[in-house]
């Protein structure tokens, strides 16, 4: 893939009970949003394992979300708690290691925020696109890919 | 190596219109694995569904993409195909072309259906992964344990029993019937409280299948939805039950006089009593904090003239333990304790400013005046009564933030019973805001209006005592202006707060409080008897500020769901849960700190510690996945080699 | 017990038998009182109400010299003690204004002195070491405790419970005066408002005079100079104004401990009162 | 007006006004509300609605005694006798002339005395502010009695250390807090 | 430092004749010199190897895995009581079984700084005397003074042994550690500092350096699992999670460390031996003290940061 072609790549986790049911009001809505995120389901933002994110990022990703209900509103209780909890420190050591703030974000977004979830989407990629690809993680690849 | 079916649905032109489907299924075709790929117009139509079925069986499918809708609308549907088509249910994956891809990138054709090919590779790449899954059946014990036994405990244990269930309900205090039996009049139709109430507990009492336990607290409970092990404490009563008969002798000769809390001090009562006439069971107990035989070891005259001989000054606590499968909490409410935090009210220091329940008290029939409105201090009927709203409620200062909800209302009937019952008595009440949400209850208020009570908006700042009439400083806010009015009764509109000891029985069920401290329910518009622990619910004010017919309704409600429980054999619990790959488990047991379901269970076996899922307790929010670090911990539908091989599909 | 006495301005005129009461009872009870040198006014209700600044700032200059003393303060005047305990709680609260404030005194300020109200002083040696000093019970005299605005308001500053206080009431007891439950204590009686909107003070005066009479109080009872001034040096007028016929004495605190303990009327300062003390004081074993 | 001027006074005195909820328990407890033209509940309700004019120039301002009932009894947090403070601040910017009569005269005047002599001159102060009421033999009987019970001094009794009571004056700034 | 050999030698000799214990874990010389090794005894005959000088580096408590159930006493400095404690909650072992002998340690001496300083001349320790250690130099005997020799850890020395048992031996012996005023962020503030492309390179340098020997989470107390999540423990048709491959590539040597160091993020003691024994000299403990210097804001980490939230955490972007 040339340099001209490419498209920000971005992976979604959505909670099924907020996050995904606000992408499934986006498009009910018809909130256009670009197509450059690609969403997987999870039960809750707890479910997400920093390792999933890591491993995006390893696979060639150029930004993750992590969405969830709003605090508080949790339909495990505290599942978007634990969430925060894990994915703030998960951005302190992305960060140090020298990976850019905005490839990796979380935003609480209930099921009735279906413009929030676009207006986050087009936010998200303006800001990965100007990025440019993500470099972090990836030298080595190129080398041994070739 | 599974054998994949992708279907592709064109919704119409809600997809077909924006995504080629054809070339979608074209290139699906292709992914490893997939063995079969087509698409319709109307995949969730008859003629869709069936096409689905047939390819099953004609291409030997054994896991289906159907790559149309949000999960969330059709995810049933499918599944219920393949379940027809004779495959597992859970062999299931779809993908959202729709929401997710043609709705929001209509103006971006190319890439969307690039994106939609990389959708359906995820789906694919899951799907390959995905394993039969069964729901996990438990058995249920049919019987039900109530917790309080007011007007929202008698009529859940009520409700069903007569469902042919059998109940076990525990009330603390001495005599059934909680608050309401306490009331003299119901609003908004004034019928006589403990006329409704009174045949509905002693119902309660002759039911075959109802267990009462009086005097008794719920200590322990053990076990999950289903199965419960609950350990009960039945106090001492130092009066044997099952030979006293009730004839009220010894009651009438007990030397001792303690003031009666039920009556708020306005009466006072013997040591052995019965608490009020209509008490269920209608057998007295001995308060030992005051009993002299029992403090100090001299006077035995209830002994002496009991002709039962059930008087036993030796009796202990018993413990007793009662299996059950599901649990209703109705611990009901006390009033906030104003005494203590409303010094501008005199903290209790007038005898003549009482709070609405006492004046319940005040004005009933069986009550300490015989339903004569006095003041306690002289016993002299009041010329001025005064009504003061939100003491307690709405007050973050000195009391609650919240609206006790049925304040408005019972001091709204207090004043037309002082109305009714002292014609030429001026009666004021000052109110923030009116509230009158229930049948009939507008209709009340302005009835109380009509009939000369005065409505002063604005709370009161101050009573104080001068000679023999408080005097009540507050504000009419309509006018602007302060007003002092000298009476000679006030009576405070004291807030509901939970029923002490609410917080510790939270802990003892393993259910959670709200800021408030009442107890939470699992969704508060659309599961509002629910606890989030499956098999506990909730009626009454235990859950938060209620009136009667509200809580009454509530634990019809709350009798319902748990008859619905209890007339299955098994339940069914979701398969989508945990479970612990025991060859990986440490035990460090950071799962059971982040589960909120108290699902996770610690085995032992040859010294070494690990983890247990209890499936029917599992809500499958995968919290625990993530908190162990070997990864043994694992959620089926959702699994770490199933969430990895999408994320790698969607990379490439 | 040693404090630094700051007795404030009022206490140096139109309270000058309070000054002199507090200090002749103090020495009696084996409280040491060294008058805060240099001290000067606490700014009262016209700084709290023209700036801010100047109501932490005044007060916070007391404040720096006590803690140069290393002593805890005492204050006799409800007006200095409110303020000087609300300047502290407002340099806690608000680190910037402590710099400037600093910054203008040329002093630091640590805030590790306390600020006592002459009830705090008195109710902390204890009802038995009152008692011991007790000579000539007053039983029989029945006073008002009066404790005004702002010994109890607001919460943050309050030296009792804001709306039931009871340590005069506690202070007094060894006296056997009896202390009647009225609903006046904590009533305003207008304070400086006598100067600026006098028919406002008047009829709060007459307000508080009535609640008294109802009770049938022999006098009242106060700890701050400025209800004492209204109350005893306006009685008349109020008589005047609304056509009354108020005739109630108000001593402080101190005075009436005095006389309990024995002291000399005159040393005590009765003698400057408006309303003759004499009148309640012949009630005593009636 | 300024049109900020409702967050303005929000900001300055720190309180939440949106919170009140008029339930008028400041007005019920307030010992001056027979003398004011806005009563408390209507000096937050003025306030609320950022009605500032009115209420700068009420006489309500002025009659307050600063006895913090309000603010003790008050259900929402509202520390109201602050509010008038700051309110007062505003009304002497926006209406100078206030400080002419009445208490904002009795302030300045006090103030001028414990600026001059760090201490309050209490003879001094009396003179000086019945001079400017124009009411000079106003309680001349008490002032009489009181002289003569040497309640009152008749020179003032300066502190010492006037440069630093100086200083505080001069750190004041023209700001509401 | 011979007395204090001594007493160890003598204090194991007894616990193993009257077997208090079955086993002890101490330290002996290695085979290289400066080098010190674990060392293991059963039998009250083999105390003898038994040494304790500023050279014992290695922490012995992951050890106790290797003998859970049996009854063992193990040499321990201050500093590695915290990994201790983490290992004992997290892998439950059975406390009364252990005996820790609190051996009175005035700081570490860095083989690698003597090695630098006097490179190719033999070196031999000879003592440590408080503020200095003496070390003969080929020929001479040199006064080192300590806070320039120190090893790292020692720096952030917790200079304290509570929440011991009674059985728990501490050994007596004066000596004492200089005071130290030391930043112990100092390095990851420098690095923080850098902009994010500069943290990037110097990331890819040293990761690039890994081979993936996993020895630092062999030696590392906080990585207790029986199994970790990248060795899939089952045979290949059993197998159902591949965190990563095997294959060497930048990507997940990230990834390994990264998650690594989330993992003991909040448990982690902080005894700095994944560092000391990596081959190729990568600066793990920046990544460990950079999560510990954010962990520090965070109310209550039990058990660990992805196991624990409070409701006042930060918000992350």
């Amino acid at each position: 893939m040339s340099v001209k072609e490419w498209e920000p790549k971005i992976v979604a986790f959505l909670c099924h009970w907020c996050s995904y049911a606000a992408a499934d009001l986006a498009g009910v809505s018809r909130f256009s949003y670009p197509p450059n995120v690609r969403i997987i389901r999870v039960p809750c933002s707890s479910r997400v394992n920093p390792q999933f994110v890591l491993r995006a990022f390893a696979e060639g990703a150029d930004g993750v979300l992590v969405a969830g209900c709003h605090l508080g509103d949790c339909h495990y209780v505290k599942g978007n708690y634990y969430a925060r909890r894990r994915l703030w420190v998960l951005q302190r050591l992305l960060e140090f290691v020298g990976m850019e703030p905005a490839r990796f974000q979380v935003h609480w977004i209930s099921g009735a925020e279906g413009a929030k979830f676009a207006e986050t989407i087009k936010e998200m990629v303006d800001k990965v696109r100007i990025l440019g690809p993500n470099r972090l993680f990836q030298e080595v690849k190129d080398i041994c890919v070739g | 190596m599974p054998r994949v079916g992708v279907f592709v649905c064109w919704c119409g032109s809600n997809i077909g219109g924006v995504l080629d489907c054809p070339a979608l299924a074209r290139a699906a075709a292709t992914f490893p694995g997939v063995v079969y790929a087509t698409d319709y117009q109307y995949m969730c139509s008859d003629p869709g569904q069936k096409l689905i079925a047939e390819a099953i069986k004609e291409h030997r499918l054994d896991r289906v993409v159907v790559a149309a809708c949000s999960p969330r609308l059709h995810e049933d549907t499918f599944r219920e195909v393949l379940a027809r088509a004779g495959l597992n249910p859970y062999l299931l994956e779809m993908t959202n072309l729709r929401e997710h891809c043609s709705w929001v990138h209509a103006g971006e054709k190319e890439l969307a259906q690039a994106k939609a090919l990389s959708l359906i590779r995820r789906a694919v790449a899951k799907a390959l992964r995905l394993t039969p899954l069964h729901p996990g059946r438990v058995k249920i014990t049919r019987r039900c344990l109530v917790i309080g036994g007011g007007i929202a405990g008698i009529q859940a244990a009520l409700d069903v029993a007569d469902a042919g269930i059998e109940v076990v309900l525990v009330e603390r205090e001495p005599s059934l019937g909680g608050k309401m039996v306490l009331l003299d009049k119901t609003f908004p139709t004034l019928d006589c409280s403990a006329c409704i109430s009174t045949p509905k507990m002693a119902a309660v009492a002759k039911h075959p299948l109802i267990r009462l336990y009086t005097y008794a607290e719920v200590e322990k409970v053990e076990g999950s939805l289903g199965n419960y092990r609950v350990t009960i404490r039945q106090k001492a009563r130092y009066v044997d039950h099952t030979k006293c008969t009730g004839c009220g002798t010894c009651w009438e000769k007990c030397p001792v006089k303690v003031p009666d809390e039920l009556n708020f001090r306005l009466s006072t009562r013997p040591a052995i009593y019965l608490p009020f006439p209509q008490a269920v069971p209608s057998k007295p107990v001995i308060d030992a904090r005051h009993c002299r035989q029992l403090t100090k070891g001299k006077c035995g005259v209830c002994q002496k003239v009991c002709p039962a001989g059930a008087i036993d000054y030796t009796q202990q606590d018993s413990l007793h333990e009662e299996e059950v499968g599901a649990i209703i909490v109705a611990t009901g409410f006390d009033l906030f304790p104003w005494e203590k935090a409303y010094g501008e009210y005199g903290y209790g220091r007038y005898p003549d400013v009482i709070t609405g329940l006492a004046f319940e008290r005040l004005v009933n029939a069986s009550g300490p005046t015989g339903g004569r409105i006095v003041r306690p201090s002289d016993g002299r009927e009041p010329r001025t009564v005064v009504f003061v709203h939100c003491v307690g409620s709405r007050d973050e200062l000195k009391g609650r933030e919240y609206c006790s909800r049925i304040c408005c209302m019972y001091t709204a009937k207090h004043a037309h019973q002082v109305k009714e019952r002292l014609p030429e008595a001026k009666v004021y009440v000052f109110y923030i805001d009116i509230r009158t949400f229930g049948k009939g209850y507008e209709e009340f208020y302005r009835r109380v209006q009509d009939e000369g009570v005065i409505y002063l908006r604005g709370r009161v700042s101050k009573i104080y005592q001068e000679g023999d009439k408080l005097i009540v400083k507050g504000a009419d806010t309509l006018l602007g202006e302060p007003v002092t009015i000298a009476a000679d009764l006030v009576v405070l509109a004291t807030g509901v707060v939970p029923a002490r000891g609410a917080e510790e029985l939270a802990r003892t069920l393993g259910i959670s409080t709200d800021k408030d401290g009442f107890f939470q329910e699992a969704h508060p518009k659309l599961r509002p008897v629910e606890t989030h622990t499956a098999g506990i619910f909730l009626a009454g004010a235990c859950q938060g500020p209620k009136d009667i017919p509200d809580t009454v309704s509530q634990a019809s409600a709350a009798a319902a769901k748990a008859v619905g429980l209890l007339l299955r054999e098994e339940i069914e619990v979701s398969p989508l849960v945990a479970w612990v790959n025991q060859a990986l488990c440490t035990g460090c047991l950071h799962c059971q700190v982040v589960c909120p379901y108290q699902a996770i269970e610690v085995v032992t076996e040859g010294g070494r510690r690990r983890a247990r899922v209890k499936e029917e307790l599992c809500q499958g929010c995968g919290s625990c996945t993530v908190a162990c670090r070997p990864g043994a911990m694992e959620l089926k539908g959702f699994s770490n080699e199933q969430i990895l091989a999408e994320v790698e599909a969607l990379c490439r | 017990m040693k404090l630094a006495y700051y007795p404030g301005c009022s206490l140096k005129g139109t309270a000058r038998e309070y000054d002199l009461s507090t200090r002749l009872v103090a020495r009696h009870l084996g409280l040491e009182l060294v008058e805060i040198p240099d001290w000067n006014c606490c700014g009262a209700t016209a700084a709290h109400s023209t700036s801010h600044f100047l109501a932490v700032a005044l007060p916070a200059r007391v404040l720096a010299l006590a803690e140069d003393m290393g002593l805890d303060i005492l204050s006799p005047c409800a007006a200095c003690y409110q303020r000087l305990r609300a300047a502290q709680e407002e340099l806690k609260r608000d680190p910037e204004l402590k710099r400037q404030v600093e910054g203008a005194l040329g002093r630091t300020f640590e805030g590790r002195v306390r600020v006592f109200s002459l009830l705090e002083a008195l109710a902390q040696l204890g009802e038995e070491a009152l008692a011991a000093q007790v000579v000539r019970p007053l039983k029989g005299m029945q006073v008002a405790c009066y404790y005004g605005c702002l010994l109890v308001r607001p919460p943050l500053t309050s030296c009792d419970d804001p709306e039931q206080p009871q340590l005069m009431e506690k202070i007094l007891a060894p006296t056997k005066v009896d202390t009647l439950d009225w609903g006046g204590k904590n009533e305003c009686c207008g304070a400086s408002l006598i100067f600026g909107a006098r028919e406002v003070a008047l009829n709060l005066i007459k307000n508080i005079l009535h609640a008294a009479a109802q009770v049938r109080a022999h006098a009242l009872v106060t700890a701050c100079p400025l209800c004492h001034a209204n109350l005893d040096l306006r009685q008349k007028e109020v008589n005047r104004f609304f056509g009354t016929n108020f005739a109630i004495p108000v001593f402080y605190l101190s005075q009436l401990l005095g006389i309990a303990m024995g002291l000399n009327p005159r040393d005590l300062g009765l003698g400057s009162h408006f309303v003759d003390p004499q009148r309640a004081l012949r009630m005593v074993g009636s | 007006m300024n049109e900020n001027f409702w967050s303005e006074v929000n900001r300055a005195a720190g309180q939440k006004i949106t919170h009140c909820y008029q339930c008028g328990k400041c007005t019920a407890g307030c010992p001056v509300a027979f003398a004011m033209d806005y009563k408390p509940h209507q000096i937050l309700r003025l306030l609320q609605l950022g009605r500032g004019e009115e209420l700068l120039s009420s006489r309500a301002l002025w009659v307050c005694s600063s006895c913090q009932t309000c603010t003790t009894r008050c259900p929402c947090h509202i520390d109201l006798a602050r509010l008038i403070d700051t309110l007062r601040f505003f009304s002497r910017q926006a209406f100078p002339q206030v400080t002419r009569h009445g208490m904002p005269l009795f302030n300045e005047v006090f103030l001028r005395s414990v600026k001059r002599y760090g201490r309050v001159y209490e003879l001094g102060l009396t003179l000086q502010f019945n001079l400017k009421e124009r009411k000079v033999w106003r309680d001349l009987d008490l002032g009489h009695f009181m002289l003569s019970r040497r309640k009152l001094r008749l020179l003032p009794e300066p502190v010492e250390n006037r440069k630093e009571v100086a200083q505080i004056f001069s750190a004041e700034k023209e700001e509401p807090r | 430092m011979r007395g204090l050999t001594e007493a160890l030698r003598e204090l194991a000799y007894r616990l193993l004749r009257e077997g208090e214990v079955e086993l002890f874990l101490g330290y002996s010389w290695g085979t290289l010199p400066l080098v010190v090794r674990p060392c293991f005894a059963t039998r009250p005959e083999q105390v003898e190897a038994f040494i304790f000088n500023p050279l014992c580096l290695p922490n012995l408590v992951k050890y106790l895995l290797r003998f859970e159930g049996r009854r063992v006493a193990v040499v321990v400095k201050k500093c590695e009581l915290p990994s201790f404690r983490q290992l004992l909650a997290d892998r439950n072992l059975e406390r009364k079984k252990i005996r820790l002998v609190v051996a009175p340690c005035g700081g570490l001496l860095d083989p690698a700084k003597l090695q630098k300083e006097f490179s190719g001349q033999p070196l031999e320790f000879i003592a440590d005397r408080g503020k200095e250690y003496v070390v003969r130099v080929g020929e001479e005997e040199k006064v080192l003074a300590k806070q320039l020799y120190l090893y790292p850890r020692c720096f952030s020395c917790p200079q304290k042994d509570e929440d011991l048992e009674p059985e728990d031996i501490r050994l007596e012996f004066s000596t004492s550690l200089p005071s130290l005023e030391v930043d112990p962020y100092a390095g990851v503030s420098y690095l923080e500092e850098r902009p994010a492309e500069e943290r990037r390179e110097f990331w890819d340098r040293v990761f690039k350096r890994c081979i993936r020997c996993y020895a630092c989470r062999e030696v590392c107390p906080a990585c207790s699992c029986h199994e970790c999540c990248f060795d899939p423990p089952l045979p290949g048709w059993q197998r159902t999670v591949d965190w990563m491959s095997k294959a060497h590539w930048l990507p997940e040597i990230y990834q390994y460390h990264l998650t690594r160091a989330l993992h003991v993020a909040g448990r982690c003691g902080e005894c700095g031996e994944c560092e000391r024994v990596c081959p190729v000299k990568i600066p793990l403990m920046l990544l460990v003290k950079k999560l510990a210097k954010e962990i520090q804001s965070l109310p209550g980490v039990e058990p660990g940061i992805l196991a624990s939230y409070s409701p006042d955490d930060p918000e992350p972007h």
